[in-house]
């Protein structure tokens, strides 16, 4: 590695970029309500100025890796040494130790950094459309703010326990604003699953990062003089850890459980779905582009650890793998287009944990950043279609949607085809990237996470052209059987004035412009990826890996299979469109597996089976032990009363009355004893009083 | 000349000038007021034991007095503030009137 | 000339103080035979110099509550179109004297029934903080009665011993009008004091001392630019400037904050039952604390006693000094009395957190670079935004709660 | 042993022994205050000027003023039934208290270490405490300031608890 022989200036400034949201999350916390103009644009304008110094960092990165090698291209890049800059401070000393703190400038940073601010800040003007009429418009933005403060820090920070620190805070933020109508109680209950599961492997998290700090006594990941906690994994993967791994990977393995907790991985992906209960922007900016991929940076940014320990990254993979098909499944029998697109998040989450189990870090992080732009702008195409369709949910009474909103719906096309990979759209680089990794992994068992990743492929491109056709092509199935009927998780009333059924209406221009700019890079972003020789973000973000060549199996099969996908929905939904109450063609076509998928294979239920009913049997358990205690109690307490009733025959018949007045004065002093427990306060004072005065004496004299 | 015994002394006897307060008033509030006098003398022999001591320069006596001193104003407003809800309860302050926890 | 006129004042103690040692040398010489042994002539030197140091500010302060007087009743009648006091010495200068001496001559009264130790020793014990606060404020140069390390907090902490005297003369008195009085003034100076204590801490920050001599120190310069680093060119010294000198005001009982002695309501708060003398000590505390305050204001944010040097040192202090009074009295003039509800609200929701933003922005300050004019420049303009935006945002939680009307209840 | 020395107990002494035997509970928090200017007075004589100021600023200030308000809100100006010196409760208390000095008195005339004088050059500035605070004590530091913060609230809390539910 090479030392940082200068701090750039944007290195120095760095930690402008979380502070500036938090600042502006603050003072509108201190708002009244009525300022939403004051908190919208304080919230705006602080994020477009995190945006432009994100940008200012990713140019520093890019041209310092240009400077050594002046008028050369990307192709003859080979440092093979990843770039750091730092900066570090003290937070307090405490005795002879201080805590540390720092920020951290590298690619990956700068290229994460660019990618959530840009979303964010796209989010955010969406916002002001979408929730113009929502009494709580002020709160919403400092919870967002609040949001993008928290996970820029994440990104920028060089330290575990500040990393730590904004991931709770970003799971805070999350959890107001999926609980943001709390009033409803499905909202409520969302937010408090997704606080309670991703808590459960934030708890790894914790004991991982307490490990480290034991260990290697740091928790900066990298340091000027390399003694960061990343920078001594050659020493930890010598030292012995638990269940046959070595320190580094069990460490690794425990970080991993908070990575799956936030990302949504099997098996705790269950909230993530529910998530969809809080307001759309929401969702696209917390639940789709940002947070659920931060414990896919916590992995890459601690990547180190992971290399030094194969078998956690074999489990990785798989998990990845395996989350990515079963969430593909799932998303196939969904008929809520939220629901739908959170299925979709934790497949492609599925997708980018493949890709770092199977050592395509790079490839994992270009998926990351590429699905951060498509996603980002699904949801916010859905979230026009909601409020364009008046507050509905259900795909299958929209249809037609196309004619009267054809700004959403051209954009949720580039979406829709970037997400199934077709060439040349953003997905398709990104998705090719990974599933080449996988498919240079290895060969026998280790070929299944790629098997199931072309699987995938096919069912995403499958369930998002059925949604295509059910949303925007036929005709339009709302309006009519409306009245007296119960919508599937419909959005508050209060964001929309309108409620009367009619035709849709295209969204206004805030919400229509951040979706073409979305789609625009959704378009062209994957080309800074080409493979090949070209692989600008591959050396960028991982030049000790060499890049490789291009595999045109890989393409080829990939391609094909997003083609038959889209194939196979256009067969089903397109050709003939839906009447307004005609069930769902693939009921006929799967029967019960239906059943099944659109149940979300039980998982639910599963839990409720295993652990909810673990804790309740072992409540029963405890309370027997309990009445089993009693039991005892009682039954020794029968044994003295025979002992007793023995000992008061012995009594009457041999000792009588001159035992009576030891009795009694047993009774007197027990009432003495009693009279000391009177309620009083100063009874006891004058109590511990005495007794620590004689217990003194005692002490003294001895 | 004054030796760190006097301060102890003294230091000693308002901490059970105090005590006698806290265990015999019946006014809840003079026994807070006792409470605060007991502080103070422990503060006043962390302070002394600070000047006598063989480490003046690591000021341990006198972050811990201030210490103190914080600790026994947060203790002040609280205890008071429970005196006036008591008082609204009760409608009297004397301690000995508060026994529903007697055993 | 200049250096002769500006320590003319430590000039003349010294000769004082010479001329007493030397009185005792002839006195020791009369009586035993031989002059003062050194230790006993420096013992001497140093308790005059002590007593001169007292006689001088109570002499100086006393006279300048008497001027303060006059100068506040004709300031008024101005502000009120009339003459105010004209027929004792020239302009009615000499006013006060004809005041004290009636004060003097009138029948002490005490009430029945009152506390009569607690109503005995509540005029006394009120001065005394009042005065004993110059004890730590440097009146002009190398004229600083102490040189504590701890004076700001120790000037806070004796204020803090003036709201247990109000409440001695509310309670001693045994009077409804007074014991309310007592206790609305106390429950607002303790309410003040936190803005008051948060408004110095910025200057405490930037100068990194409790010291008035440092912190005077530290906003001097040279030659006849010696106003250009006093702390209130400064955004933040601007800011605290103000909210000292608001929340001064309400700790020394002035109008638009004397609710305690709201002649309207209480007749005249806690001391209704005094009367000749022991009012005249009332009178005399709140002046003299009043002008404490404002020589503290001076202190930490115009500068102390520097200033070009056409003036003595203790000259420039006395006239920003009185300059602040002048302001009070103004204000007095044209202000009508708050409500007890503002009064609070206004403390606790607008001061409190504009103090507190304050020392933000100072923090922000104090780290920004200041090497270059440019840079001075920004450092200026970012804290003066800052200071803005706190004040935008806090006005207009006030301008909602606090100035809003309130609904009263008579029959419930 | 001198005369300041000498000066201050006295008015420690008396202030706190007035304190907890007064009827007239105003009279006995302005013996409280007497207690506590003595007690600053220590400090100042113990060179720990920055602790003494504290002291007068946070005791006289607001412990003394909070507890005057707390006898005024519940109108409790006197100790009503209070039961005299030669009672059962008080002769009592001043036995537990003779006691608990005793021992004190013991354990401080059985060390030897209690005889030495004071050095001199001893001071604490407010610098110094600064410093100290803010590295060595910083985590006392924090954990008091936020049991400040949190006393705060609670009593805000505690006593607006009860002007909701009276409407």
């Amino acid at each position: 590695m090479n030392p940082a022989t200068h701090i750039p200036w944007i290195a120095s400034y760095l930690w402008l970029i979380p502070l500036l949201p938090f600042a502006a999350a603050g003072v509108s916390a201190l708002l009244p309500q009525r300022c939403r103009k004051t908190s919208a644009g304080l919230a705006i304008g602080v994020i477009v100025v995190s945006t432009l110094l994100s940008f200012c960092a990713l140019a520093e990165s890019i041209l310092h890796g240009l400077e050594p090698h002046a008028g050369r291209t990307w192709s003859a890049m080979q440092t093979h040494e990843v770039w750091h800059s730092l900066i570090e401070f003290t937070w307090f000393n405490y005795g002879t130790t201080s805590l540390k703190l720092g920020f951290v400038l590298d690619p990956l940073t700068a290229a994460m950094a660019t990618m959530v601010s840009l979303v964010s800040a796209l989010i955010f003007i969406y916002s002001l459309g979408y929730m113009s009429r929502d009494k709580n418009f002020t709160r919403f933005f400092t919870f967002l703010s609040l949001f993008a403060g928290a996970m820029l820090g994440l990104v920028v920070t060089n330290n575990l326990l500040l990393f730590f620190i904004c991931w709770e805070l970003v799971g805070l933020a999350s959890y107001l604003l999926i609980g943001f109508w709390y009033h409803r109680p499905s909202a409520a209950a969302a937010a408090k699953k997704a606080f309670i599961v991703t808590k459960i492997g934030d708890t790894g998290f914790f004991a991982g990062l307490l490990w480290l700090y034991h260990a290697t006594g740091t928790l900066q990941f990298y340091t000027p003089d390399h003694t960061g906690a990343l920078e001594q994994v050659t020493a930890l993967a010598g030292l012995p850890g638990i269940m046959g791994l070595s320190l580094a990977g069990t460490i690794a393995l425990l970080i991993f459980c908070g990575a799956v907790g936030k990302s949504g991985q099997w098996p705790l992906h269950v909230w993530l779905p529910d998530a969809m209960e809080g307001p759309t922007p929401v969702s696209a900016l917390i639940h789709a582009a940002t947070m659920v991929a931060a414990g896919v940076f916590l992995v890459a940014r601690t990547y180190p650890l992971f290399q030094a320990s194969p078998q956690v990254l074999t489990l990785v993979a798989w998990i990845g793998a395996f989350t990515a098909i079963m969430a593909a499944t799932i998303a196939v029998a969904q008929n809520d287009i939220k629901r739908i697109l959170a299925y979709s998040t934790v497949s492609q989450l599925g997708y980018m944990v493949m890709g770092l189990g199977v050592g395509g870090m790079a490839a994992a992080m270009f998926h990351l950043l590429m699905h951060g732009f498509f996603k980002a702008l699904l949801f916010l195409g859905a979230g026009s279609v909601i409020h364009g369709c008046h507050n509905e949910q259900d795909i299958f009474k929209m249809g037609g949607v196309k004619k009267h909103m054809p700004i959403t719906f051209w954009t949720y096309f580039v979406g829709t085809l970037a997400l199934a990979g077709i060439f040349p759209l953003a997905g398709f680089w990104s998705k090719d990237e990974v599933l080449t990794a996988a498919f240079r992994w290895g060969g026998g068992l280790h070929k299944g996470p790629f098997v199931l990743g072309c699987l995938g492929v096919f069912l995403t491109a499958f369930y998002m052209w059925r949604q295509v056709c059910l949303v925007f092509l036929g005709e339009y199935r709302g309006g009519k059987a409306r009245a007296g009927h119960k919508h599937v998780g419909q959005e508050e009333a209060e964001t929309h004035h309108e409620t009367a059924p009619g035709v849709p209406h295209e969204s206004p221009a805030v919400m229509t412009v951040p979706l073409i700019i979305l789609a625009v890079f959704s378009a062209f972003m994957g080309f800074s990826g080409l493979p090949e020789h070209a692989n600008f973000i591959h050396h960028f973000l991982n030049p000790e890996h060499a890049p490789h060549v291009v595999n045109w199996f890989v393409i080829g099969t990939a391609s094909a299979l997003a083609f038959a996908g889209l194939g196979a929905g256009h067969l089903l939904y397109g050709v003939k469109p839906l009447a307004p109450d005609e069930p769902d063609p693939l009921k006929a076509k799967l029967g019960k597996l239906r059943d099944f998928l659109r149940d979300k294979w039980y998982c639910d239920e599963l839990y409720e089976a295993t652990v909810v009913r673990f804790v309740r049997i072992a409540a029963v358990v405890v309370d027997l032990g309990d009445r089993l205690l009693d039991g005892v109690t009682v039954g020794l307490g029968l044994l003295a009363r025979g002992v007793s009733f023995f000992n008061f025959k012995f009594d009457e018949q041999a000792i009588n009355c001159g035992f009576d007045g030891g009795c009694g004065s047993v009774r007197v002093i027990g009432r003495c004893f009693a009279a000391l427990q009177d309620g009083r306060v100063q009874s006891y004072l004058r109590l511990v009083a005495v007794t620590a005065a004689i217990l003194a004496f005692w002490f003294f004299l001895k | 000349m004054t030796t760190l015994a006097h301060f102890q002394l003294l230091a000693s006897m308002l901490f059970a000038v105090g005590l006698f307060g806290a265990v015999t008033r019946r006014n809840a509030i003079v026994v807070l007021l006792s409470i605060e006098i007991m502080f103070n003398a422990a503060n006043l022999s962390l302070v002394a034991f600070w000047r006598y001591g063989p480490h003046p320069e690591q000021l341990s006596g006198v972050v811990f007095a201030i210490f103190g001193i914080t600790i026994a104003a947060a203790e002040a407003a609280v205890g008071l503030a429970l005196v006036i809800v008591i008082y609204r309860y009760y409608k009297s302050i004397e301690v000995d009137k508060m026994r529903s926890l007697k055993g | 000339m200049y250096n002769f006129f500006d320590q003319l004042i430590l000039t003349l103690g010294a000769w004082v103080v010479g001329l007493v040692v030397a009185c005792g040398n002839g006195v020791s010489k009369f009586c035993c035979g031989q002059p003062l042994s050194e230790a006993a002539a420096h013992n001497v030197a140093a308790g005059t110099e002590i007593v001169l140091i007292c006689v001088t500010i109570y002499g100086v302060f006393a006279l300048c509550f008497g001027l303060a007087t006059w100068l506040e009743r004709k300031m008024l009648a101005r502000i009120q179109n009339r003459y105010g006091p004209n027929r004792v010495g020239p302009f009615g200068l000499f006013q006060f004297v004809a005041d004290g001496v009636k004060m003097l001559t009138k029948e002490d009264i005490v009430p029945a029934r009152a506390d009569k130790l607690v109503h005995f020793l509540a005029p006394a014990v009120v001065l005394a903080p009042a005065l004993l606060m110059f004890a730590f404020l440097p009146f002009g140069r190398n004229m600083a009665p102490t040189n504590l390390d701890t004076a700001v907090i120790a000037f806070f902490a004796v204020g803090a011993g003036s709201e247990m005297a109000l409440f001695m003369a509310g309670w001693g008195s045994r009077n409804k009008y007074s014991i309310l009085g007592a206790m609305r003034a106390v429950a607002q100076m303790i309410s003040y004091e936190i803005p008051l204590v948060l408004a110095a801490v910025p200057v405490v920050m930037v100068v990194g001392s409790l010291s008035t001599s440092q912190i005077v120190a530290a906003q001097g310069a040279d030659g006849f630019l010696d106003m250009s680093r006093w702390f209130v060119w400064t955004p933040w010294g601007f800011a605290g400037f103000i909210l000292f000198l608001v929340a001064a005001t309400a700790e020394s009982n002035r109008c638009p904050f004397d609710l305690p002695e709201g002649e309207s309501e209480l007749v005249a708060g806690f001391h209704v039952e005094y009367s000749g003398f022991k009012f005249a000590l009332f009178f005399m505390a709140e002046y003299i604390g009043m002008m404490a305050m404002a020589g503290l204001g001076v202190t930490l944010f115009l500068g102390g006693w520097h200033g070009p040097k056409l003036l003595p040192s203790w000259m420039w202090f006395m006239g920003k000094g009185f300059l602040i009074v002048c302001w009070l009295i103004w204000l007095r003039g044209t202000l009508p009395r708050l409500r007890v509800d503002q009064l609070m609200a206004f403390a606790w929701k607008a001061m409190l957190p504009f103090a507190l933003f304050n020392i933000f922005t100072t923090a922000v300050w104090f780290h920004l670079p200041k090497a270059t004019l440019l840079q001075s420049a920004v450092a200026w303009l970012v804290t003066a935004a800052l200071v803005a935006a706190a004040y935008w945002v806090v006005s207009r939680f006030v301008c909602r709660r606090a100035g809003a009307l309130r609904v009263y209840h008579y029959a419930s | 042993m001198d005369v300041t020395f000498i000066i201050l107990s006295l008015i420690t002494v008396v202030g706190a022994i007035w304190a907890v035997t007064l009827r007239n509970l105003i009279h006995g928090v302005l013996s409280l205050v007497l207690f506590f200017f003595g007690v600053a007075g220590f400090f100042f004589y113990l060179n720990a000027d920055f602790v003494g100021w504290v002291q007068i600023l946070v005791y006289v200030g607001a412990v003394a003023i909070l507890a005057i308000f707390a006898i005024m809100l519940t109108h409790n100006l006197t100790a009503k039934d209070e039961p005299g010196f030669f009672s059962l409760r008080w002769l009592t208390g001043m036995a537990i208290a003779a006691a608990v000095g005793a021992v004190l008195w013991f354990a401080i005339k059985n060390n030897a270490a209690m005889l030495q004088t004071a050095p001199a050059g001893v001071t604490s500035s407010v610098a110094d405490i600064g410093r100290k605070m803010m590295t060595d004590w910083v985590v006392p530091f924090e954990v008091v300031s936020l049991l400040l913060t949190a006393a705060m609230i609670g009593a805000i809390v505690i006593a607006m608890e009860q002007i909701s539910h009276r409407k």
